[in-house]
């Protein structure tokens, strides 16, 4: 059977309850569905955020996280995956990131949700620019990010 | 060869993609860094710190050694921070 | 800060999407939000289940759920804590469990959500009961669950 | 003292809740069980194999070597299968 991989980068928001629905629909071998949501935080580092805006590379980013999930699926006995990734401009509250994994049990979707928002965060290729009282700013990559994608590698 | 410029690498650089032809003894990403450096004082504020910079050859993640040799598209940019 | 948690036990499903706003609504130190949804499966071992019927202990399960929450929450910077169970018949494709843990940062989300999923499955005074084509049959707890719990005791 | 029985052990005792008071000499959890296995035929089959049986006093869980002393509820019930 084809695991049903869903993957899209888009301005609008996400209806996390939707995307879990369209999942889910019909199916009755799912047991457990983890869902991942990144929001745009206002209080980063003491000082307030205004807005993120997220730049992508289109075309390498719908084809990297492709590639990520085919990985998870190859690792994890999964049923399901749905990454969406917004850009453009955020304001604190608003969504950046969905990852939703389905599986028969749940350390699978744990796992595979894990792997692909760890994935994201290190090596999909998009860009944060926040916009703060003092100015604008290209965020930093954190090595901490690194080191959790890190865990992954196969020995 | 296209190349593609993102985030402050673009900033800095002033546009988001060109077209190249990088002369003969180019032949690495590193070679094309260090190249595309000489072109302009964009170009050597964005590629400052070579070490920095993150490359994709046709859509996929490659290191400073890799040959460029058939590329379509070269893309630079910062270390990535999204999810 | 008094960290919100909010625990129930009921019959009625549960809609993720209004449980996620409710835990993020006006909020900006939220950074992620894991959910964790465990449905009704159909196919258990190989053969059909028609439907299960989850029977509880009222009072000491909302307490030891309570317990574990405040765990969960001393163990890591969690910001929110939702975990709604749901008893009485279901039939598969049903939602059964629902654990949501927001925080700043997604490891912190994933670690609560997967440490209170572990302690739902093995020690939450809740019971399984089976409906299959040769009968009824209450679930046999799996050595795996006690194993996947014991994962978190401190050494 | 009240003891409740849930899942299998409810259905094989035939009732939910009762309330009981255990002769001197009954001072723990496993005390309590060999002493209702005496009650019936219902209670022995419930009671067949004391080392599957889980306990709790009033609400938290507890281990066949615990005290009953100033229990208000007792509750025994096979191993847990929620989530």
């Amino acid at each position: 059977m084809t695991i049903p991989v869903t993957i899209r980068i888009q301005e609008g928001d996400f209806d996390i309850a939707a995307e879990i629905a369209a999942m889910t629909k019909g199916r009755i071998d799912i047991g457990a569905v983890v869902s991942f949501s990144g929001l745009c935080r206002g209080d980063d580092s003491g000082d307030r955020v205004a807005a993120l805006t997220l730049e992508h590379y289109p075309g390498m980013a719908e084809e990297e996280i492709g590639r990520h999930a085919d990985e998870a699926v190859k690792r994890w006995p999964i049923t399901a995956l749905t990454i969406i990734h917004r850009v453009g401009r955020l304001v604190p509250g608003d969504n950046i990131v969905l990852v939703l994994a389905a599986s028969a049990h749940r350390q699978a979707a744990f796992a595979a949700a894990e792997f692909l928002m760890d994935y994201l965060k290190a090596n999909a290729p998009f860009w944060k620019r926040e916009e703060r009282a003092e100015g604008e700013r290209w965020v930093e990559a954190h090595a901490r990010d690194d080191a959790a994608l890190a865990r992954w590698d196969k020995s | 060869m296209k190349v593609k410029y993102f985030a402050w690498v673009r900033e800095r650089i002033g546009i988001a993609e060109e077209t190249v032809e990088p002369p003969a003894g180019v032949s690495t990403v590193a070679d094309l860094i260090g190249w595309l450096s000489t072109r302009g004082e964009g170009y050597a504020f964005a590629f400052e710190k070579p070490g920095v910079i993150r490359a994709a050859i046709d859509r996929t993640h490659v290191r400073p050694d890799t040959a460029i040799a058939g590329a379509h598209e070269v893309a630079f940019f910062p270390p990535m921070t999204g999810g």
